[in-house]
């Protein structure tokens, strides 16, 4: 009996390494490897899928154009599951079992958090396509979406200037991300001069679902006479829970407007957006755009999809940025190889949909315009208001006193994520 | 639901333009014009300058334009940057005169560009619009200027609403323009004490939110003592009623969060709390109950767009039956063979709730789904100092109805007899020619159908995606638990004792700790009473 | 002198108990020398397995307290530290690990220290086998020590259980209901038994079936209404008007 | 000497595994550092890492065995020990990476600084020891173990009611480390770790010696367990298991007995996190989501609990599943795990264990005592 069962379990161990040892084997030359790291199951599905099939679609696109270097590009799509430590082990998988040359993925902040030193070790290239907090620059991993100064701190000037907004309430989800940009807001607010009590934060949990009583707090915050504003970094889930909540008691934009760093085209494809107009986002992108270049893309997209109702959002134009730029950086370089499209993609500009062109910084960040857009009864966005010109994505903070003294450049001989101004030094984790 | 709203648009668009032609003559119509297309040329920021001139024309005949603007329906040619009122229509936009109203042709939507608006623009609409229309001849408009105009305080509105409250025959509409008259008194510096006075005793007797907001911003302008201390007396005693309302709120936050809690585990309560299946697949149920929703609004939309308004009835027996009908499948394909050994039914299903999952993410897609709040169940009403949405009400009286309904069930029927003897004693109810496996089967379709009807009324207030189940399993389970396992009145108070301690914490603790705070209170609360709240004594029970 | 100096092995004094206002146990009082064994009959719902369950901690009383050995209150103990103070139970329904072999049933029975190390530094020693190789003599299961309890047949396990009582070698055995189910002959055997037994042990049988309460030749207590109805011999019992009218009344 | 004693004590296959893994400790890292890249032989590091896991999971789920399978103490909460551990051992790594971290703050980690944290947290103190923050890594746990066991055993919480609360617990926990405002780096976690005493974490050689050190520990582990379930206090966890009442009749302290499994699983809980988190290279709120305690219950199950073998078995087949479905079938997978579970119940209510028993059983023709024999009634799934 016990033999038998150890051979079972000793087999179970050795089929498990031959199929990765197999693997392995298998891969051939006449390809080129494009990672898909994005959760096709789990929480966070909802949002990454799409971005998995606008990685597929761009992939297509590419190859219909002859490929890359004269070779088709193949997609690898993998499954992390919303499953933070499964990320690095799918990044591990996608870097040393199929050698891709890149990586476009993930969403949540830990999620590239867990990648990080896989990539790092590896030598890999990852492209991260949403809005995150910043204090974070690696030498390998490109942050096509965008950093707290390209869209929370123009978005409140937009309310500062056209609504003439006094009193603020941050309200957001419990992470990183929300903690981080109120932090950036809280100093910036206080530096134009508004007082304490004019500004109110709150935490929710993740998929919070009873927004009763906060929604009333901001009611009574609301009608203290002065004009009020909501700036949310309430995190994809519990939105539509908040919206509806918000609908429901009666607060409109025009008294109280919202404006959101997480809510897009897709969150908006959940809701009733007939009572959410006015309420306001900040994005770099919205389908809305009216440019040639977006107008066919939307049309690309959903050909591909297969379904004339499905939006477009702004993480997929950062993959899409983001993919061309590391297709243009690789023509450039004539190969695939790490080190030398590290080094290439620094100043590539390519188009953006919304009529410009984005460039890559030596702080591997984009450039982009910033954009304020306006919820309409379509879930749609009306564009109200746009940055003169492009704005560069900041690395770290200028709101945040230890951020402030560092800057990050990554082109040769400087070659440092974070070097601190006032010590003259390269600090620690981001260097190689 | 957005034929309805067009049909609204349409009718309130004609029904304006009536008031528009008999109320005024058409003598300044060509300077109407230069007006409103120097508005739609112009930038965002400048905008508002044309409508306030608009406005100022006094003449009801732009309040049509006006509103069309405040909705985003008014577009120019890109060609010859005319302007027009646009509707949606077959094969693009249908275009309107934007002062005669006047059917034109129909375009496409990409010759055309619209005249955005933002909600600064919209506010300014909305004050022109009512001081338009604050002598209109429908009671329903004038009312909502009245209420526009106490919420813009806007000076210049003061003779139109003095003379229009002179004339005013209806009292509501009489009560909000005194309102608005007292709110803009506050404001006019040139107002008379004794004009103050009687302005801050108004708010004083009116004691909510706004209120308090209007008379402490009033209180810094106070120009004699008496109006001072009359809005320092004031402050105190609307601070007063607030704080009243405040713990009433609470409550009632508290009790909208326990029947929601009802709700999710009330189905729980049957199919592990009755029958002692540890049922994974439970949030499942209740998602599949919010997609059937999904499904029957979105035939409605398409086909029967009149009947949006009952759509949830529609979807209520709709959902029980096929969130029932899975429950039974899963009875009869999978949980029958595991009876008497609950833990292996929660392996079971947990891996059905995981089918489940990505069966709906595969046929519908991962992203949420938009279900729509017919009318009936948007909105709020006031009590007292109290504001009720109207979705949380009708989630309140439904969980209650569902709750008696099933309590009917059980200790009415024949059915619900059957089910208590199986879950007594199987063998003595097998003997006495019940046929077991078949009442099991049923009351487990009972309880997933009831999960089902759940997932309806709980598309109302959140999300509609496949991860909708998981969100409230574990809180369903914690009632459940909590109330004490098999007992039906138990998982009705637990649902409300944790929504209600959950409301008052909150407060105090925010959001999170709330949470935290009372799962440790359950955790001591089962160490006091291993068996829940309503524990079923003898020795029947034992799960 | 009280009958609590006197220090009787046990002492039931006015024991009430009641469950949603049904009177289990109303006032009983009842006293158990050492040395003694004493049957306890009565109808259904006379109270006697809640007797027990107060005896071995498994009910708290509401009012009223039961004396072990004189002075020590069994109320105040629960289950563990009342078998611990010497009383043993064999319940109606025969209870027996029944994923463990019969040995290793006795094993755990074996009376020793209970403390959760020194079971895991446990060490059999000869005395310990030599016990247990005794009692599976007693008990009639030496050639099935090695089986599962489960495998056992009914009686079997009700032998297994009064084996596992034998083991914990306890001054006191409560002894529900052990012929249930068992056939005649069996039934004899283990009068016979309990009879054995209670030459060193102080035992507290609960029966109906009278001819084995003849069997065992003891005194006798009915117990009705959670009351004592009559003691005494089980000649004298029987013929107590109370207790037949308490039979044929029910 | 010692080898034939243990065999003795020990169930044989216990052995045999236990000896199995001691090979592995050696002859992976060999095969991953010596064979050169290329040769069949060589095991590449992402396997390495992948098996390393997988043994710290194995770990995790005989920890839970020796509570459910043998003490029937069904716990959805094990998660919780697993993270506490592994959090301890962030917390160090966390300290080791001193001022190498992007702000170059020698004593605040970065997401400390970023946030405007003037002091380290007193509850951070200590944790640039090694040796304490191991001591925490068995510590913690075993005080919430004990806190909590101490608590439900002694009221006599069973059955479903204590695997509600031990989920309850796990979820209170999620939703406190979540919190920034705890100090634990809330959603984001403990990442970016450097070295461990001085190795670093991203070598190749470190990591096989971590391995090592997770196959060593997983052995003694299993050692452990089948020195405790053979012995007579194994027989009266059992015993409590099947008849937690009778066992109180004969004088044991069921709750001490069901404290001391609970306290020691916990211990090996978080022993696995301990070395779980240094070879996945994060530690964040996540691990403590109900959803991975029913993970484990799963591995357990379907290894078959109550063996001791099983769960590992199960740990490696489910997480292997799993890690081969994601990437195979990205857009299936959750249905074919959905359907394995299932079947298993369905099908295998011994686990893989049993249905290997079963199979010999037909196979021989000659069915072993109890192969053929529905299941004994499972009384700790009655109460």
């Amino acid at each position: 009996m016990f033999q038998h069962s150890k051979k079972v379990a000793s087999a179970a161990l050795f089929g498990l390494m031959a199929s990765a040892v197999m693997t392995t084997a298998s891969h051939a030359e006449e390809t080129i490897k494009v990672g898909i790291l994005h959760s096709l199951s789990g929480t966070m599905a909802i949002s990454e899928t799409t971005l998995k099939d606008v990685m597929l679609m761009l992939i297509e696109e590419q190859n219909k154009k002859g490929g890359l270097l004269g070779k088709q590009l193949e997609p690898v799509v993998v499954d992390p599951a919303s499953d933070w430590p499964l990320f690095a082990e799918k990044a591990r998988e996608l870097l040393e079992v199929h050698e891709v040359a890149a990586v476009f993925g993930n969403w949540t902040s830990v999620s590239r958090k867990s990648v990080l030193p896989v990539f790092e070790e590896l030598n890999g290239i990852l492209f991260y396509p949403v809005q995150y907090e910043g204090e974070e620059s690696q030498r390998n991993v490109f942050y096509t979406g965008a950093a707290p100064n390209q869209q929370a701190i123009p978005a409140v000037d937009y309310l500062l200037e056209n609504e003439e907004v006094e009193r603020w309430v941050l309200a957001g989800t419990d992470y990183v991300y929300p903690r981080t940009t109120n932090k950036i807001l809280e100093a910036y607010l206080k530096a134009k001069g508004v007082a304490d009590e004019d500004i109110l934060i709150n935490y929710t949990p993740f998929g919070h679902s009873d927004w009763q009583t906060i929604v009333s707090d901001i009611k009574a915050f609301g009608t203290a006479g002065k004009k009020t504003a909501v700036v949310s970094t309430i995190n994809g889930d519990a939105n539509v829970p908040f919206y509806k909540e918000l609908a429901n008691q009666g607060i409109s934009a025009e008294d109280i407007p919202v404006v959101a760093f997480s809510v897009g085209e897709e969150e908006l494809a959940g809701l009733d957006t007939e009572p959410l107009v006015g309420h306001l986002a900040a994005w770099n992108y919205f389908q809305s755009v009216d440019t040639e270049i977006n107008a066919e893309f939307i049309e690309t997209w959903k050909a591909f999809i297969g379904d004339e109702d499905r939006v477009t959002n702004d993480p997929m134009e950062a993959h899409y940025i983001g993919f061309n730029m590391w297709v243009k950086a690789v023509e450039k370089a004539g190969t695939t190889d790490v080190d030398t499209v590290i080094d290439e993609i620094i100043g590539v500009a390519v188009p953006n949909l919304s009529g410009g062109y984005s460039a890559m910084m030596p702080n591997h960040h984009i450039t982009k315009p910033v954009l304020i857009g306006e919820i309409q009864e379509d879930g749609q966005f009306d564009i109200v208001a746009e940055t003169d010109g492009l704005v560069a994505g900041d690395a770290w903070s200028d709101f945040l006193p230890e951020s402030a003294k560092l800057i990050s450049d990554w082109r040769k001989p400087f070659s440092c994520g974070n070097f601190n101004v006032e010590t003259g030094q390269c600090g620690g984790s981001a260097t190689n | 639901m957005r034929q309805l709203r067009k049909l609204a648009v349409a009718v309130l668009l004609s029904f304006l333009a009536a008031v528009a032609s008999t109320g005024h003559g058409k003598a300044s119509d060509t300077s109407l014009e230069a007006t409103i297309s120097a508005l739609a040329s112009a930038k965002l920021k400048d905008r508002g300058n044309h409508i306030e001139a608009l406005a100022a024309t006094g003449d009801a005949q732009v309040v049509p334009f006006l509103e069309a603007l405040a909705a985003g329906d008014v577009y120019f040619k890109k060609s010859d940057k005319t302007v027009f009122i646009t509707r949606k229509a077959e094969g693009g936009l249908q275009l309107l005169d934007p002062l005669s109203l006047e059917e034109g042709e129909v375009v496409g939507s990409r010759s055309l560009k619209k005249v955005k608006v933002n909600n600064k623009l919209r506010r300014l609409v909305r004050g022109a619009v009512a001081g338009l229309t604050v002598q209109s001849h429908d009671a329903g408009t004038r009312l909502e200027a009245a209420n526009a105009l106490y919420k813009s305080q806007d000076l210049e509105a003061l003779p139109l609403l003095k003379a229009a409250v002179a004339a005013e025959t209806d009292e509501t509409v009489k009560d909000a323009q005194e309102r608005a008259i007292a709110a803009i008194t506050l404001k006019n510096v040139k107002a008379s004490e004794a004009e103050r006075l009687e302005a801050l005793g108004k708010f004083k007797a009116q004691g909510d939110q706004e209120a308090l907001a209007l008379v402490s911003s009033f209180l810094p302008q106070a120009k004699t003592a008496a109006e001072s201390e009359a809005a320092a007396l004031a402050i105190q005693s609307i601070e007063k009623s607030l704080a009243m309302w405040d713990a009433v709120e609470n409550v009632w936050y508290g009790l909208s969060l326990g029947s929601v809690l009802l709700l999710a585990a009330i189905g729980l309560a049957i199919t592990f709390g009755v029958m002692g299946v540890i049922n994974m697949a439970h949030g499942e149920m209740v998602m599949l109950g919010a997609y059937t929703t999904f499904v029957v609004q979105e035939v409605i939309r398409k086909s029967f767009p009149g009947f949006f308004e009952f759509s949830l009835l529609f979807a209520l027996p709709l959902a029980f039956l096929v969130a029932g009908g899975v429950g039974l499948a899963m009875e009869r394909g999978i949980i029958r063979f595991l009876y008497g050994r609950p833990l292996e039914t929660l392996l079971a299903t947990w891996g059905v709730s995981l089918i489940l999952q990505q069966a709906v993410r595969t046929i519908f897609g991962p992203t949420n789904k938009e279900v729509g709040n017919p009318d009936w169940m948007s909105g709020a009403f006031e009590i007292g100092g109290l504001a009720l949405t109207a979705n949380r009400l009708w989630i309140l009286v439904f969980a209650l109805v569902v709750f008696v309904v099933l309590l009917m069930v059980l200790k009415r029927t024949h059915f619900g007899l059957q089910m208590r003897a199986v879950t007594q004693n199987r063998r003595m109810a097998a003997s006495m020619g019940i046929r077991t496996p078949w009442v099991d089967a049923r009351t487990f379709a009972l309880g997933s159908g009831i999960a089902g009807m759940a997932g309806v009324a709980l598309s109302q207030i959140s999300n509609v995606s496949p991860n909708l189940g998981q969100t409230y399993i574990i809180d369903s389970f914690m009632v459940v638990v909590f109330g004490g396992v098999g007992n039906l009145w138990g998982t009705l108070v637990g649902a409300m004792t944790l929504g209600v301690a959950n409301k008052f914490l909150e407060p105090y603790a925010g959001a999170v700790l709330a949470k935290i705070l009372v799962l440790v209170f359950i955790i001591l609360f089962i160490q006091k009473k291993p068996r829940g709240l309503f524990a079923l004594k003898g020795r029947a029970v034992d799960l | 002198m009280s009958l609590k100096e006197r220090k009787p092995l046990l002492y039931l004094d006015g024991v009430s108990v009641s469950f949603d206002g049904f009177k289990a146990i109303n006032n009983l009082s009842m006293v158990i020398e050492k040395g003694e064994m004493r049957a306890i009959i009565g109808p259904n719902g006379a109270g006697k397995t809640t007797m027990m369950d107060i005896i071995t901690g498994k009910t708290r009383p509401d009012e009223g307290s039961v004396f072990f050995e004189g002075d020590t209150d069994l109320t105040k103990h629960d289950e563990a530290a009342i078998a611990n103070l010497g009383i043993g139970r064999k319940f109606q329904k025969p209870t027996v690990f029944e994923s463990h072999t019969v040995m290793d049933n006795l094993v755990l029975s074996m009376k020793g220290k209970r403390g959760v190390f020194s079971a895991l530094f446990h060490q059999e020693d000869a005395q310990e086998r030599n016990s247990i190789a005794d009692i599976l003599e007693i008990i009639r299961l030496e050639h099935r020590k090695d089986a599962l309890a489960a495998d056992l047949s009914h009686g079997q396990k009700q032998w297994l259980e009064i084996g596992m009582l034998l083991a914990q070698d306890p001054k006191l055995l409560l002894v529900d209901e052990p012929v249930a189910g068992m056939t005649d002959a069996e039934t004899v055997e283990t009068a016979k038994l309990l009879r054995e037994i209670s030459r060193n042990h102080s035992v507290i049988v609960v029966e109906h079936d009278m001819s084995f309460i003849r069997d065992l030749d003891v005194k006798v207590t009915c117990l009705a209404e959670g009351a004592v109805l009559s003691e005494g011999s089980l000649a004298h019992v029987a013929a107590d008007p109370k207790v037949i009218e308490s039979y044929l009344g029910r | 000497m010692i080898s034939r004693y243990l065999f003795q004590a020990l169930d044989k296959r216990a052995f045999w595994v236990a000896v199995a893994l001691m090979v592995f400790a050696v002859l992976v890292p060999l095969l991953n550092l010596v064979v050169p890249d290329g040769h069949p032989l060589h095991v590449p590091d992402y396997l390495v890492g992948l098996l390393g896991k997988y043994l710290c999971y194995a770990m995790l789920a005989l920890a839970l065995d020796l509570v459910w399978g043998y003490c029937g103490i069904l716990s959805l909460g094990h998660g919780a020990f697993f993270a506490l551990g592994g959090y301890a051992m962030g917390m160090y790594l966390m300290r080791q990476i001193g001022d190498r971290g992007v702000y170059a703050n020698p004593v605040l980690p970065d997401f400390m600084v970023f946030l405007n944290w003037e002091k380290l947290p007193w509850f951070w103190y200590g944790f640039d020891q090694f040796w304490f923050a191991m001591v925490m890594v068995v510590v913690v746990p075993a005080v919430l173990a004990f806190v909590l066991g101490w608590l439900a055993f002694r009221s006599r919480v069973t059955g479903v009611y204590l695997s509600i609360i031990t989920q309850a617990m796990t979820y209170a926990l999620l939703l406190a480390f979540f919190r920034n405002d705890m100090g634990f780096g809330g959603n984001n976690g403990l990442t970016d770790f450097k070295d461990i005493l001085g190795f670093s974490l991203q070598s190749s050689g470190t990591r096989a010696v971590l391995f090592a050190l997770s196959a060593l520990a997983l052995a003694g582990t299993l050692v452990l367990c089948s020195l405790i379930v053979r012995s007579k206090l194994g027989k009266v966890m059992i015993a409590v298991r099947d008849a937690e009442s009778r066992t109180r009749f004969l004088g044991y302290r069921v709750e001490h007995v069901k404290l001391f499994a609970f306290v020691l699983s916990a211990m090996i809980a978080g022993l696995a996190g301990a070395l779980y988190v240094p070879q996945v290279g994060i530690i964040n709120p996540g691990e403590f989501a109900p959803a991975n305690s029913i993970d484990v219950v799963i591995w357990t199950a379907v290894g078959g609990r109550g063996t001791l073998i099983g769960p590992i078995i199960g740990a490696f087949l489910v997480s292997g599943g799993k890690s081969y479905f994601t990437a195979a079938f990205p857009d299936l997978w959750l249905f074919a795990l959905g359907g394995l579970f299932v079947i298993v119940t369905l099908f295998m209510p011994k686990g893989v264990i049993g249905l290997l028993g079963q199979l010999k059983g037909l196979a021989s023709k000659m069915p072993r005592k109890n192969a053929d024999k529905p299941l004994p009634a499972k009384p700790e799934a009655a109460e």
